[in-house]
Formats: C-alpha cells, structure tokens, sequence
C-alpha cells in the first residue's frame, strides 16, 4: 500500500505546488514536481525490501516483492518520462505543465492498482484510470491537431474496449459468482460462456497492450500525441498492463491454462508479425516505435503464455529492459523533435555526421530493440524465449523469431538513415538539455550494462510466481 | 649406405633452397649471377645423384645376388591420417629410381647450363631459373618418392612449374592459354589418379611403395588378400578401378591420348623448358608412375595391362600422323614426344614380370633414358635453330647446314637415334620394344612397326627441311649464326652420350637389362636380329621418302599432299580434337553447366531469398487499409476480432 | 412463473450489439460516444442480473455498476472534452474526417 | 400464459422499450433526437432496475446517467455549432459491417448464453431484495472486509478528480491556440 | 584469462592505427604463446579435453556460466583468427574515413570471433555468435563499396535468420538434455555427458531429429550451405577488404566450428542418422560453388562462390564423421581462412590501384605490380590445392577421411567432392590468366604503383602462414586431433 499512499501524497502535492506557485515560477514548480517524485521513487525502493504483506482489503488489494519490483520499475521509467517532458514542459507546454505531471501521476496510480488488484471492479478501475487520464495527456499539445485526433481516437477505442472488457467480466461473474480473482480461481469452468467472457475480458486489456487485433489505435494515439507521451504510454502503460495481464492469469485462470494458452498462442503469432509488417513501411520515427511497441507486446506475450515463475521473471525482466531501450529512443527523437520539430525518417538521415552522440544511443536503442548482444535487448529476449521454450512452445519460439529477422530489418533501417545515408539537409547539431542528457545517460547505460548484471535477474527470478 | 643417407636429402634440400632464394631475391640479383648460382648448385645436385646412382648400381652394396635391394634412404612422417594412412616424404633408392636420377640430373643440367646462353637478356631470367629449380626438386622428389602419395604431392608440384614455365612469357596470349590447358587438362587426369590412389590405399591401408609392390611367390602378397580381390564396385573389380584411375593419372602426365591436347600447346614455353619438362622428364612421369607400381599391375590387373598397351599404340601411331603434317619444329617435336612416350607405354604393357618376360619393362626403361637423351639434344637443338632465325615456322627455315654446323650434326645424331638406326642408342631401345611387343601381341606390334618408320619419316622431314631444302622465300632477317658455347656444349655433351650409350651396348660393356628390370634381377638377353633388321628396314624407308619429298625444294611434297588431301587435313589440324575439347569445355561446361548454375544461384536461390523481402514489404504495402485511420473501422476490427476468436475458440 | 434469467442476458447482449452497430456506423463523434454509452448500460444490466438471480448473496454485481456508472460520467466528460478540442481545431466532428493519421 | 405475471409484463414492456430505444438511438439521423432516445432507453433501464428492486442503483442511473451523461452529450451537442440541426446520414458500407458485426455477434453471444444453463435461485433472490437498503450500501462501499469496497471508491475519487483536472487541462482555450 | 586480455584490447578507445597494429600484434602473440602453452601442456600428457579452463557462475537461473577454454581445435582457431586480424589491420591501414569507428567494429567483430571460439558454455558462444554478425552490417554498410546496403542487409538478415534457427535448437538441447531430477545446464561438456548418460539409460532421444537439423543449418547458413549461401557473395563483394578477410576467413569458420561443436557434439544421433541430407546439401555446394565461380566476372564473386565451396567442403568433412575426415575439415578451416583471407587483401589491394574488380577490365597487371601479382598466384595456388601449401593438406586429409566410408552413397559425393579440385583449378587459372597473365589491357594501369610495406607486410604474413601449414602440416593435426578425438569417438566408425 505504500507505493499507492506515497503516491497519492505527491499527486497531492504536485497539485498543490501548481496551484500555489504554478503561475508566478513554472520552473521551480516542475522542478519540485520532478523532485518530488524523485524522492517518492526513492522512498519506495526502500519499502521494497522491508515491508511485504501479501493482501490487503481482504484479498482487495494483493502484493508481493515482485509487484513492489514492477511498481519500481514503473517509476523509474516515469522519472525518465519526466526528464524528457521537462524541455517539452519549459517551451511548448508551458501552461499544462501542472496538469501534465498530475495526469501522469494519476494513470501511474491506476497502474498500480491495476497491477495489485485482488478484484475485477479494482482492476478495472485502476485500467480506466491508467487510460481516462492517458486521453487528456494524448491531447495536451493543443497546438498540433493530430494531438486532438489522437485523443478522440485514444478516448474512443479506449471506452469501447472498456465496454467489451466489462461485458466479459460481467459474463465471469455470471458464471463463476464472484469478483475475487482467488473466487474465481476456484469456481472457474471450462464452459462456452466462460470462455467467451475470458476472451471478452483478453480484449479489453489487450487493447491496453495494444495485441492484435485491438491494437489499431497504437499507431495514431503514439503519433499525434507529445512525444513524452506517447514514451509513456508505449513503455509505462505497457509494461504495466502485460505484466498486470500475467498477474491475472496467474491468479483467477491458472486452473484451465489451456484455455487461454491456446488463444494467446494465435493474438502472438498475429501481434508480432502485424506489428513487423506494418513497422516496415513506416516512415514517421514515433509511429514506427509504435508498431515496433506492438510486436514486442507480443515478444512479451511469450512469458506470459509461458506461465511459469520464469515466464514471469522473463516478463518483468524484458520490460524492464525494453523500457530503458525505448525509453532511450524516445529520448533521442523527443529531444530532436521539441527543437527541430522532425521527426521522419527521412530527416534522421546522415544524423551521424551532426549528432554522433545522438545517432549512436540512437544505434544502441534500435540493436538493443533487435535483440543484438551484448546490449540488454539480446538477454531479454533470449531469456523471454527460454522461458516460452521451456513450456514446449517451440513452434511460437521459432515463428518470433523469423519474425526478429524482420524486426530487425526495420530497426536497421534506422541505423542506416543516420548511419549510412547521406543527406543534404540534414538536421543541425542541437544541445540537448541537462533533464534529457541525465534521462538519456541513464539508458544507454542500462542498456550497454544491464544485460550483464546477473544479480537483478537472479532477484527478479526468485520472486516470481507461477503456476 | 650411412653415407648415401646423409647425402639423400641434399638431393631435395639444395633445389627447394635455390628455388626460394631465386624466388625470393632474385630480383636484387644481377641475372648473369642467378644464372651461374642456379647452374652450379644445381651442379652440386647432379653430382650427389651420379653419386648415389652409381654409387647404388656398381658398389654392390645393395645387391643380393643378382638381384637389386630397394632400400629407403630416409623417410619422416609428413602427415598422419589415421593409424594405417601415412604421408612420408622420404627417399626410395632402386634401379628404377637410380635411373630416373641419372636422367633427370643429366638433362636438367644441361638445360640449366643452355639457359644461360638461350635465355640470355630475357625478363625474368631468374624467375626462370628459380621455377627450374622448382621443378628440378619436385621432378626429383617424385622419382624418390617412398609413397604414392608423396608421388601425388610432387607430381602436382611438377604440374605446377611445368604452368608457370609455359606461362613463362605472360604477356602474350597465347602461352597463358597453353599454360591454363596443360595445367587443367593434367589437373583433370590428376583428379582420377587421386581417386584411384584413395581406392587402393584404403583397401590395402597403406600409401608405401615397398609394401604396395613386395612380391612373395609370385603374388603381390600381404596387403592384396583375396577378399579385395573379389571386391566389386559397379559391377568392376575395385582393384582394377583403382589402378586403371591410377594409370589415367599418368595419361595425363605422359599425354595419352586423349588427355595429349596440352602437350604441343605447351611448347609455348621457352624451349629449354620445352627440353627439360615437356620432353626429357616431366612427361614420362607417367610412364615411370607405371612402372612403380607395375607388379600390382601384371599381378593384380593384367587386364589393365593390356589396355595400356592399347592405349599407348593407339597413341603413339595418332601422335606420329599428326607429327608428319606439322609445320612448326617445336610440335613436330612435341607430337614426337607423344609418340614415343606412347611407345614406352606399350613396352610395359606388353611387359610381364620376371626375368626374360619382363623384358618390356626393361625396354621401357631404357628406352625412356634414350630418349629424353636424344629428345633434350632435339628440343635444345631445335632451341638454337629458333635462336638463330626467330621462327618456329619450317617455312622460315632452310639451308641452314653451313650456317649451323654443330647444331646441324648433333641434330642429325638425335635424328639418326630417334629413327632407330644402329649403333645410336635409340635402335636397341626401340628394338627391344618391338621384340617384347612381338612376344606378346602382334597387333600391338604390327602398329609399332609400322610407327617406327613414321617416325623416321617425320624426323627426316623435320630434318631436311631445316638443314637442307633451300632458304625461305623471304630470306633471313639477319644471317642466322651459330649458338654460343654454353648453348652447343649440352647439345655436343647429349650427342656424345647418345652415341655412346648406343654404341657401349653395341659392344656388349653396359647391359641395361642388369640394371634394370621388372624384379630388379638382372637377366641376359641378344638382340634380336630377325626384328632388328625390318625395323631399320622401316626406318631407312622412311628416310628414304623423307629424302625423296624434301632434300630438295621441290613441288613434290605439294604433289604427295595433293593425294592425300583430307587426311592430310585431318593430320595437319591435329585430327580436330582441340576443337572438340573446346566444344566440350565451353560450350557444355560454360556454357551449358556454368552460366545456368549461375543464373540458377542469382535467379532462383538468390530471386527467391530477394522473393522474401519483396512479399514481406509487400504485404506491408498492402495491409496499410487497415490501418486506415477511421476509428470506427478499428472498432469493427476489434469486435470481430473478439467475434472470431471466440467462434473459433469455442465452435471449433 | 419467473422470466428466465437468459432473457435478460440476451437483452442485454443485444443491447450491447446494438451499441457495437451505433459505433461502427454512426457519423459523428457524439452519436458514437452515445453508443459507448448503450455498450456500458447492457453490461451494467448484465452485473445487475447476475447479482440479482444468481449470487445474490453479496453485492458483487450491484456496486460494480454504481462503479461503471461513475466512471463512465467521468469517461464521457473527459470525451466531450476532446470532441470539443477536436471541433476546435477541425470545425467539424465527423467521423470520417479525423482520419489525418493512418497507414 | 403463466408468463403474465405483473412484473413480467412490465419487464417485457421494459425490455421492448430498451431496444427499441437503443435502436432508435443508433439510427435516428438527428443527433438531437438520438440524444433523447438515449435518454429513454436510460430511463427504461433504470426502471429495469427498479423492477429488479434495486432502487438506489435506479436512481443513480436516472441521476448521473440520464441526469448527467445526457444533458452534457446535449450541451456538447448544442455547443458545437450547427450540429443539433446537421442531418445523420449513415453510411452504406459502414452500416452493413456494423450489421454483420452486431447480428454475428449477438448470435453467437446469445447462443452461448443459452447453452450456459443458469441455476437462478428466484426464491433467495426475492428474499435478498428486500434487505438491500441505503445503509448496507453505505457500509458495503465503506467497508474494508470482503465483499467491501473502499478502495475502489477511493481510487474512484483519484479517477474522477484526475479527470475533472484533465478536462479542463484540454477544454480550456490555451492562449497559444491560433491554429 | 584469455578472453580478459582480448576484451582489454577491444575497449582501447584511442584507435589510431598504430595502436591497432600494436594490439593486433599482442593479440597474434598471446595466440603464439597460448599455441605453445598448449601444445606444451599436451606434451606433458595433460589429458583433461580444454585446457586454461575458466568458469564464473553469470546468470544462476539458468545455470548460465560465463565459462571458457580450449582445446587443440579451438587454439587452431584463434591462431587463424589473430593472424588474419592483424592482416586485416595492416590491410586497412590506408583507411581515411571515420577510421576510429572503423576500427572499433572491426574490434567488436574479432571479439566476437575470439569470444565464439574460446566459449565452453552455450550461452556465451551463442552471445558472441551474434556479436559478431552485427558489426558486418554497419563496416559493409559504411565502408563498403557497390551495392553496399543491400548487401548488408542481406547478409545480415540472412545470417540473423540462422541464428534464428539456431536459438531453436539451442533451447531444445537446453531443455531435452535436463537429467531426470538434475538441472539444465548450458555447458558443452555437461550437455555432452548427459546427452550420453541419458542415451545410456535408454531415454528418449528422438529430439535430436527435430534439433540437429536446426542446430546444424543455423551454423550452416554462416558456413555458407547451400542454398542458405546467397548472403556470401553479394555481402563478400561489398565488404572493406579487411572485412571481407575477417569475415570469409574467420566468421565463416565459426558456422563450421559451430556444426562441428554444437550440433554435432551435443547431438551425435541425430547426426548420425540425418548426415545425408546435408552430405547432399554440402556436396552440392562444393561443386555448385565452384561451377558459379567459373563464370564471374568480379573478382570478389569469383573468391565468394569459391568460399562456398571450400567451406562446402568443410562441412561436407565433419559429416563424413571419422577422425581423419574431421581432422581435415578443421585443417580446412584454417587453411582456407588464411588463403581467402590473401585472397580478399591482394583483391582489395588490386581493387584499390585499378578501381575495378571487373576481370574483363584487367590484365597484365603481373608486368606493373608482380610482387602482389605473384602473391595473388600464391594464393590461388593454394586455393587449388598445391601440394607444400596449405589447401593441399586439408583436401587430401578429407578425402582419405571420406573415403573411408564405402557405400555408393558416399563414395559418389566423395567423387564429386574430389571433381571440385578440378573446377577450382578452371577459375583460379581464369582468373590468373585474365588479369595477370596476358597483354595489358588499360593503358591507365601502367602507371599504377607495387605494393607498399603494410601490404607486404599483411601479404607475406599470411603466405608465410600458409606454407607453414602446407610444408608441415604435422604440428598442426596433431594439436587438433586430441580435441577431434573427443567428438569423434561419439560416432560409431569415428575413430
């Protein structure tokens, strides 16, 4: 609970700061905002390792030292978030600045929840307040009218979808009589009508992972909105939704496993070749990423289908992975966008030779995103695709990677444009601000080191549940 | 023993040694210095391998009773296959062996020492001495060779400087041609030697001569049993797979037909190369590979055997009609060559073993000394013709007997030998061949008779239009004169040892049937003046007509042409066969294999990788409408997206 | 004799159906924010129904739809607030026209 | 005929009004108009709840939903210009898919539905009716022990106030705009 | 301890050229002294499989080890590595553009290289594996030449496609060699072992006919099997010269290294029983390669299809699965590693004087430069099999390994195998004739200018290298042959 106490608390104040202070010195108030989620960040690190009651609310509420560790992650990912929003926040978005850090806040919020919900009606709250708040994000750059189009497509699909989901839950209630995911563990059964409820429901928060075929929303939503944004919503929510996912297969459908398995393995096999084929022909770098995003949605669909301890420690370990790697993409392109407002893949070429330093996280975020060693992205996937083998799932390995081949291609095709290519326009050599240098560090140095640090996958490991 | 031991080596070390320091520094050298270096090392080398020949032949050390021992001066492991199969490189010492070093060192020699005066002022006079080098070491490590397949390594090393020798002149087309032909088509028959060479050793597990051909009562025993007797392969015994792939390597070497296409190509070299490689030595490396392993074949593969014979007589009278209608000297020489060598193939293909019986073998043997005596004193002969007038056409030459004095009789000599008339060395050669083809199969006889007086014809034609038949129409460019000293010496010294070596067993004081013969034991023969006589019967007629036709010039040779019109066609353009051989290697190898696998690799396995990508970034092309922007479509897809997994995942 | 429990499930449902077809092939933004709306209520009867008919032991069903009810007013507020920042920059609220990103 | 019971008449008249509202909803090519057959089909449904004898859950539909949802559709309506009078034309493509969509789906979820075979317990159902009043309500949503939900109202409160500050985040007129 | 040294190297970040050459030199000697250690060791009958075995626990879940070590094989290895690297090095000493980058792939590929071949755990070979295919992309892309980018995207997409195949049968080994009640383990020798114990008791083994196939061809795509060998001649005739060197010299040697270690090792039933698909596959290539190298014109094709079928030939070797045969698949390795890497560096050097590798554009060129000319003829010498040179002692050690086995089957590919030598001598000999040989043909060449030190330098190292193997091979076969025997005894006519 404390993560969410803690949470709430600085929500608090961050309202608070911009309501008192917001008008006459913005700076020192986003700074304060930065800070003091920083610090919140920073506290829970320390509650991680010291206090883990496992159910609150009566079985409500449920936790563990792997949420703790997911929630941590989230964090940090949101710290980076604000580091590369912090240019955007100072110049273009000057008057929303408060509202930003509080909005993101709040879909963090619903996040956790999200993730340590014992409960259906939890659950779906904390997903409507993950995605709700997300909307008014999407549409906070009111300068640019895709920002609005993105939001009304975002807010629409994301109503929609919640439709579907609660439809599904409505038909698990009506067949196993109760919202508790442990009352539902026990009373699930095979029958027509509860499948159809658990697909109905699959769809819900697959529209959150973005899977095919409820991900076409994922393109538009992460182009029109601020880049900072769209880093958020394609890591953060992501990595949160796929992981609350698995919590709650684990915890409510673990007993006919074959149900899901079977329909998760064919929304795989479609969600990374889609996301693949759609990526190749993408020209716009920020929906690139995002088709890029949905097939790694499905890479990490691979531990959840897996379903083992080590399906999940797989999971959270590729996320974490893939949050600093996309992260540090977005780095790149949010920082280049805010000052020269490019953003096609056609303006990235010949980057190389104006930017080095830039093209080569760049480089690093794309061969870690390819799965390249000895950069992070290599272990992740390698672990990711251990853990889908070790339940026999061969074939799906074998097919997600035919598909990497592919992904691959397009990551390449990054690398070559800044690399490779030449250009007579190419964009200025641009200095970056301290926020997002800090932000970008911090990536490309998880990236180049983290694959080699044993220990936080060994920790991850051994506090991940399956069944 | 010890000593020829120690001395052994020296006989490989000292050529491999000049060829890398000529190879490697010869360039800072001044040529006259590379030239004298390479000469007397090469010196050096001789005199070691006279020493040991003799040494093996008269000091009666290696002899038990009659009978020559075959010892191995050395031998060191090279490269273990397995724990049978070993590669040595070592030194085997028998009569047959002994031989070979006497006639190699002799011949090359003397073309190092002729170089200096033929070569004299050519770029790349060390390059050339380097590479003789090379091929003095490798054509004498094949004669010692323990191993077949220490054989194999020299042969294709002998392989590779006859290629550099003949592509010696680079820049000019046609010697690359030459030297790309000789070097695939020998290539070509070395791939079936090889085969056969795997064959044999693993199924007699072993490489090494000694156990290869130890005879034990009249059998090659203890690595042949009879269950590898019996053994079949495609319906052939494999023995006889083995030896007969074997022997297609030596046709290679040794130009049989129809593997002799590279041979008169060849003489695009310089003529010395010419002499040493394409005539005296390289080119018997066949015949000699024959000859070592020849107990399995009179054993083991009689049958073989006989197709040697076939073989050789086929080839030697082919060869011997195409020598009559060429004109330039150097072919007429090199279809010579082929013909002789075929000669020496059908000796030992009518050889049985043992005693009298083996008197083929022996025949061959001496026949083979003979003649890269008189054939090496030809080519360099011919090299000083070639010096003086700068042609290779007869059409240039003419009259050049005055002009030309000692080439003019040393050639003359080697002409008399080649012809087989007594007392010079090639008659008893030769006649031994016709008795021992007598004995055996008169056919095979009846073909060499009949060769023998061509070749007298040829040689004299060759002769009389060089030395006699009146100057060419044109004239000279400038007066030929005769060669320098370093030039005439070889051709006086080669002369000499044709002559004397004929006319030494004239007398009866060398008998090369107690040096050599098929088991090493020497055996008393007389010569055989009932086949003697017609065969200098044949080659006087040949001279005759050759005297007829073209100590004058005259409109007869024209006139005997116009009679024979076709098949003089056929003779003059080598009955074709370069061309089918061209048909075959471009038009179906190229043509018809090469450019369709490398339009198969570039269009369908390389198109259907290409194919991939192209669908793959195709079907993203296409499935753009989905992705059409309207949010109601992706509300569609969504629902039926949850529509059709849940039909599927429950209604089927 | 009561109403089986399934009529009110397929009320329900086709309720629901009824809202997928209004978002799909509606024109303009509002009328498919008003079919959410329809999506919502049929799910909304669904929890009602089951509480009342099958579990009506606790009240598992009936506050989830207060809940739904609740967040679906904030859903629709925070859409009519895009839809309005949408009219602002497109004048204009088709369907049909806010489709500047695609492919 | 035993079907005629009183209230199963009127759910059967509830249950007509409902979809024939939804439909006039989802096809009527006012917009206004449709927004007043939302309205009724939520009134219907509100009464479907009354029928079921939740009436606190009846009042909040009527409230919020037909009180609130509804007259801030009608405002947005009014307040974009031009749009109360546009006429709704549907279209023909988008029609059939969305016919194919809802006439497939709702087979297939109604045939599933059918298939479950429910055990309704009709008898505790109408005792339990009878004890849900406003204070168990209360304590229910209040409450932290099982089958309690304070932490949802809770984190309800977070989603709604985080909504009210994004709607006004984006409604408002930053001074920027100048499109 | 060796793998410390080479990473020490490759993180200098101050790459001028000398302190490439400088380190490319330490590296050669630490492989002479790591060569003369070992062979040291053996002398003294140390008869444990790897030597300088080092091994830290990395990721526990897994029982992933950071573990390496070696054995005559691998030795052999790095020793071909190190030479052709600082050839590579002296070759691309003239490289003026973004030289710093150049160099620091070029090093991140060796590490690769060195990294693959010193791993005893399955999880650091196939790391390296992959860190070594990467760099390709960015050195063709960049430094390349011709149609660079689709080239480099071929090939790396080709290759990345084996390895795909490939992580597929490394989690199936992983996974299928657990021993009941024990715990997976991703070491080769551990895997060996229980591979065997498990065939011992009697246990199912019938996944090795679903893995060796995807084990062997993810390797065999690097090794350039036909028809996975496509990338080769497009990505060869791209690359930089010293790429090109490292990459036909070393890099292909690793999918042979890989066939023979991994596939072959872990799963000798399978490969067994599966061997003459891919005899057939590998036979195939062999004469395919040459046949196709028979008609082109460029240069750098010409030495490409040529790979592919020397290194045909490599694989064709290993599944012939005797001693002697493996034994020549690894002399293979080595010896066509050295000569196509002079191969590439004397093209490169040509390439960069006359700006064309077109063989109809050429010839004479042995009248204006004869130094690289005569070594380009060394080379092809080599390359056709000449005896005191090293091809020659790779081939003939196959053969007599192939023909080992008697049936038609075999002995027809053997047959077909031996007919190569042929093929090979018909396109070096173009080659030699066409550009070399004969008149010259651009009045523009005339001028152009012999080799300079460092391509001496890289030149002479390698035939230096070559003729060493050739002349006496001995040393060299018997080093690899303790680490062949290991593997080999695994089959039933292996030794």
């Amino acid at each position: 609970m404390n993560h969410e106490i803690s949470l709430v608390v600085v929500m608090t104040l961050v309202l608070l700061a911009d309501l008192i202070i917001g008008d006459k010195n913005k700076k020192i108030c986003q700074i304060a905002s930065i800070g003091l989620f920083l610090a919140h960040t920073i506290v829970c690190f320390q509650w991680s390792n010291s206090y883990s009651p496992t159910e609150a609310f009566s079985g409500m509420y449920l936790t563990s030292e792997i949420h703790m560790f997911v929630k941590n992650m989230l964090n940090i990912g949101t710290v980076l978030v604000f580091l590369y929003a912090y240019y955007w926040n100072t110049h273009e978005n000057e008057s929303h600045a408060g509202e930003f850090y509080f909005l993101t806040l709040s879909t963090l919020l619903g996040m956790y929840l999200m993730i340590s919900s014992g409960n259906f009606l939890l659950f779906y709250i904390g997903l409507e307040t993950a995605s709700i708040p997300m909307a008014t994000l999407v549409a906070l750059n009111k300068k640019r009218e895709e920002s609005a189009e993105a939001a009304a497509k975002y807010i629409l699909t994301a109503a929609f979808s919640s439709g579907v989901m609660i439809f599904g839950i409505s038909m698990l209630y009506a067949t196993c009589g109760t919202l508790y995911f442990d009352g539902v563990s026990e009373s699930f059964s095979e029958t027509p009508l509860t499948i159809m409820g658990l697909i109905f429901f699959i769809a819900g928060i697959g529209f959150k992972i973005s899977l095919v075929p409820f991900h076409l929303w994922t393109a538009d939503t992460y182009q029109g909105a601020p880049t900072s944004v769209t880093a958020y919503l394609s890591v953060i929510s992501k990595g949160a939704a796929a992981f609350a996912f698995m919590c709650i297969l684990m915890k409510a459908f673990s007993n006919y496993p074959d149900v899901w398995k079977e329909i998760l393995w064919w929304i795989i096999v479609v969600t990374i070749t889609v996301g693949n084929l759609f990526a190749i022909r993408q020209k716009n770098l920020k929906r690139f990423l995002a088709f890029s995003s949905i097939s790694q949605a499905g890479y990490i669909m691979l531990g959840v289908i897996a379903g083992s301890d080590q399906g999940m420690a797989s999971l959270v370990f590729y996320t974490l992975i893939y949050m600093f790697t996309n992260l540090a993409a977005f780095g790149i392109i949010s920082s280049i966008e805010d000052q020269t407002g490019k953003v096609s893949m056609d303006d990235y070429d010949g980057l190389y030779d104006t930017n080095p330093k830039l093209a080569v996280v760049m480089m690093l975020a794309m061969f870690s995103l390819g799965g390249i060693p000895p950069f992070a992205g290599f272990f992740s996937k390698f672990f990711i695709f251990m853990a889908a083998a070790e339940q026999g799932q061969y074939l799906l390995v074998f097919l997600a990677l035919l598909n990497t081949i592919i992904s691959l291609y397009y990551y390449l095709l990054v690398v070559k444009a800044m690399f490779i290519k030449k250009s007579d326009n190419p964009i200025p050599t641009i200095k970056i601000d301290s926020m997002s240098k800090v932000g970008l560090i911090i990536c490309t140095i998880c990236i180049l080191a983290l694959g080699f640090i044993s220990p936080l996958y060994t920790y991850i490991s051994e506090r991940s549940f399956g069944f | 023993m010890e000593q020829l031991a120690n001395l052994a080596p020296y006989v490989l070390i000292l050529p491999l040694c000049m060829f890398l320091i000529l190879g490697l520094f010869g360039k800072k050298m001044c040529p006259k210095v590379s030239g004298i270096v390479g000469t007397t090392v090469f010196g050096v080398v001789s005199v070691i391998s006279y020493y040991i020949a003799l040494q093996y032949f008269f000091s009666g050390e290696f002899q038990v009773g009659d009978t020559y021992q075959q010892v191995t001066l050395f031998n060191m492991e090279w490269l273990r296959m397995n724990q049978d199969l070993v590669i040595s490189i070592g030194f085997l010492l028998d009569p047959l062996s002994a031989i070979m070093l006497i006639v190699i060192s002799t011949v090359s020699l003397m073309v190092h020492i002729y170089s200096m005066g033929y070569m004299h002022g050519e770029g790349g006079f060390q390059r050339f001495y380097a590479i003789l080098s090379l091929f003095s070491f490798a054509m004498l490590g094949l004669v010692v060779a323990t191993n077949i397949f220490q054989m194999y390594i020299f042969w294709e090393l002998v392989g590779v400087s006859s290629f550099l020798l003949i592509s010696f002149y680079y820049f000019k087309h046609s010697a690359v041609r030459a030297a790309k032909k000789a070097f695939i088509v020998t290539r070509f028959a070395d791939m079936f030697f090889l085969i056969g060479i795997l064959i044999l050793s693993y199924y007699t597990r072993t490489f090494d001569f000694d156990k290869l051909t130890f005879i034990n009562e009249g059998h090659v025993d203890a690595v042949f049993n009879s269950d590898l007797r019996t053994m079949t392969f495609l319906g052939f015994p494999v023995i006889s797979i083995a030896m007969f792939l074997i022997f297609l390597g030596g046709a290679g070497k040794s130009a049989m037909f129809p593997l002799h296409i590279w041979l008169p190509d060849a003489m695009e070299g310089p003529t010395p190369a010419s002499a040493l490689i394409h005539a005296a030595t390289m080119v018997v490396a066949g015949v000699y590979l024959v000859a070592r392993l020849f107990p399995i074949y009179s054993f083991e593969t009689p049958h073989v055997l006989q197709m040697i014979s076939y073989i050789g007589a086929f080839t030697s009278i082919f060869a011997a009609i195409i020598a009559c209608a060429q004109t330039d000297i150097k072919r007429v020489l090199a279809f010579s060559t082929i013909s002789q060598i075929a000669y020496m193939m059908v000796a030992l293909g009518v050889s049985g073993y043992g005693g009298v019986n083996g008197l083929g073998y022996t025949a061959s043997m001496w026949h083979l000394f003979t003649h890269a005596m008189f054939k090496a004193l030809l080519f360099m002969a011919a090299g000083a013709i070639i010096h003086a007038v700068h042609s290779n056409e007869m059409d240039a030459m003419g009259n050049l007997r005055k002009k030309l004095p000692i080439t003019h009789i040393t050639f003359l000599i080697a002409c008399l030998a080649i012809a087989g008339i007594p007392p010079f060395s090639g008659f008893f050669s030769k006649d031994e061949i016709l008795v021992a083809a007598f004995e055996t199969n008169k056919w095979v006889f009846a073909v060499e008779y009949f060769v023998a007086g061509l070749t007298a014809f040829y040689m004299f034609r060759l002769y009389y239009r060089i030395f006699w038949f009146g100057e060419p129409e044109e004239g000279y460019e400038h007066e030929p004169h005769e060669a320098p000293l370093n030039m005439t010496f070889p051709l006086m010294f080669l002369a000499a040892v044709t002559v004397i070596t004929g006319i030494s067993w004239a007398f009866g004081k060398v008998s090369f049937t107690e040096l050599i013969s098929s088991d090493f034991t020497s055996y008393e023969i007389h010569t055989h003046w009932n086949i003697a006589l017609p065969s200098i019967g044949a080659g006087v007629i040949g001279i005759l007509i050759a005297t007829f036709l073209y100590l004058e010039k005259t409109g007869r040779p024209n006139k005997a042409v116009s009679y024979i019109k076709k098949p003089y066609l056929w003779a003059y353009n080598k009955f074709y066969i370069d061309e089918i051989y061209l048909f075959v290697t471009n038009n179906i190898i190229f043509q018809r294999i090469c450019q369709p696998i490398a339009w198969f690799d570039r269009h369908i396995i390389d198109g259907f990788m290409n194919l991939l990508s192209w669908v793959t970034n195709k079907a993203s092309q296409e499935t753009k409408e989905v992705q059409s922007g309207y949010v109601q479509q992706y509300a569609w897809v969504f629902i039926m997206g949850v529509i059709t997994i849940t039909l599927l995942s429950i209604y089927l | 004799m009561n109403i089986p429990v399934e009529a009110y499930f397929i009320l329900s449902t086709l309720l629901f159906f009824i809202g997928v077809y209004g978002f799909v092939a509606r024109k303009n933004l509002i009328s498919i924010l008003m079919s959410v709306e329809l999506v919502l209520n049929a799910a909304n009867i669904n929890f009602v129904v089951a509480n009342r008919f099958l579990y009506p032991e606790f009240m598992e069903g009936h506050i989830y739809s207060l809940f739904v009810i609740a967040i679906a007013a904030a859903e629709t507020a925070v859409a009519i607030s895009i839809i309005i920042n949408v009219y602002r920059q497109k004048r204009n609220i088709d369907a049909k026209s806010i489709n500047e990103l695609k492919y | 005929m035993e079907y005629l019971t009183a209230s199963n008449i009127i759910f059967f008249i509830l249950a007509a009004a409902i979809l024939l509202f939804g439909i006039l909803t989802v096809t009527s090519t006012k917009i206004l108009r449709a927004a007043t057959y939302l309205f009724f089909t939520l009134f219907s449904i509100a009464g479907l709840y009354l029928q079921l004898s939740y009436e606190f859950l009846a009042a909040v539909q009527l409230s919020v939903y037909a009180g609130g949802i509804v007259i801030l559709i009608v405002f947005a309506i009014l307040l974009i210009k031009g749009l109360g009078e546009d006429k709704e034309i549907n279209l023909g493509q988008r029609r059939i898919m969305g016919l194919v969509a809802a006439i497939v789906g709702s087979f297939t979820c109604a045939i599933t539905i059918i298939k479950f075979g429910f055990m309704p317990e009709y008898e505790i159902a109408t005792e339990m009716a009878k004890s849900v009043d406003m204070k168990l309500i209360g304590t229910t949503l209040m409450g932290t022990e099982k089958f309690e939900y304070l932490l949802p109202f809770e984190a309800a409160s977070i989603l709604l106030l985080a909504c009210i500050v994004g709607s006004i985040a984006i409604a408002t007129k930053s001074k920027e705009v100048n499109k | 301890m060796m793998a410390v040294i080479f990473c020490v190297n490759g993180e200098k970040k101050s790459l001028i050229r000398t302190i490439m050459s400088i380190g490319g030199f330490a590296l050669l000697c630490t492989s002479a002294y790591l060569t003369i250690q070992f062979l040291e060791l053996r002398q003294i009958d140390t008869t444990s499989e790897f030597l300088f075995t080092e091994s830290a626990m990395w990721y526990e879940r897994f029982n992933i080890h950071y573990s390496v070590g070696v054995d005559g094989i691998s030795v052999a290895m790095l020793l071909l590595s190190s030479i052709v690297v600082i050839t590579g090095v002296f070759v691309s000493y003239a490289m003026e553009e973004k030289v710093k980058e150049y160099f620091l792939w070029f090093l991140m590929l060796s590490i690769g290289v060195y990294g693959f071949f010193i791993s005893l755990d399955l999880f650091t070979m196939f790391l390296f594996y992959e860190v070594a295919l990467i760099p390709m992309y960015l050195l063709i892309g960049l430094w390349g030449s011709g149609k660079k980018e689709y080239s480099a995207m071929k090939l790396t997409l080709m290759l990345m496609g084996g390895s795909a195949f490939l992580m597929v049968g490394i989690f199936g080994i992983y996974y299928n060699s657990i021993p009941a009640g024990g715990e997976g383990t991703f070491n080769i020798q551990e895997i060996a072992a229980n591979v065997q114990a498990l065939k011992a008791e009697g246990g199912d083994i019938s996944w090795e006919y679903i893995f060796f196939p995807l084990t062997f061809v993810g390797f065999g795509v690097l090794g350039a099997m036909f028809p996975f060998h496509t990338w080769s001649p497009d990505g060869h005739a791209s690359a930089p010269t010293a790429v090109s060197m490292l990459h036909a010299g070393v890099l292909m040697k690793l999918g042979g290294y890989g066939c023979f270690r991994i596939a072959m090792y872990l799963m000798p039933d399978a490969a067994q029983e599966q061997a003459w698909i891919f005899i057939i596959l590998t036979g195939i290539s062999v004469v395919y390669g040459a046949f196709s190298a028979c008609v082109q014109n460029d240069l750098k094709y010409i030495n490409a299809y040529s790979s592919v079928s020397h290194c045909g030939l490599v694989l064709f070797a290993l599944l012939m699965m005797n001693k002697t045969a493996m034994t020549g698949a690894i002399l293979q390795m080595v010896s066509h590693g050295l000569m196509t890497a002079l191969f590439f560096a004397l093209i490169g050097m040509i390439y960069g004087r006359t700006h064309t590798r077109d063989i109809r554009e050429m010839g004479g060129l042995m009248k204006i430069m004869p130094i690289l000319c005569v070594c380009y003829v060394i080379a092809g010498l080599a390359s056709l099999g000449l005896p005191g040179l090293s091809g020659f002692v790779a081939e003939m050690t196959i053969f007599v390994g192939a023909f080992e086995h008697t049936d038609f089957f075999h002995r027809t590919f053997v047959i077909l195998g031996c007919s190569s030598i042929v093929i090979t001598a018909v396109y070096i000999l173009r080659v030699v004739g066409k550009i070399l040989m004969g008149p010259v043909q651009d009045k523009h060449h005339e001028t152009l200018t012999d080799a300079v030190w460092y391509e001496k330098v890289a030149a002479f190292g390698l035939i230096a290298a070559i003729a060493a193997i050739g002349m006496a091979p001995l040393w060299l076969s018997n080093m690899i042959g303790g680490g062949i025997e290991n593997i080999a005894k695994l089959f039933t006519y292996g030794l």
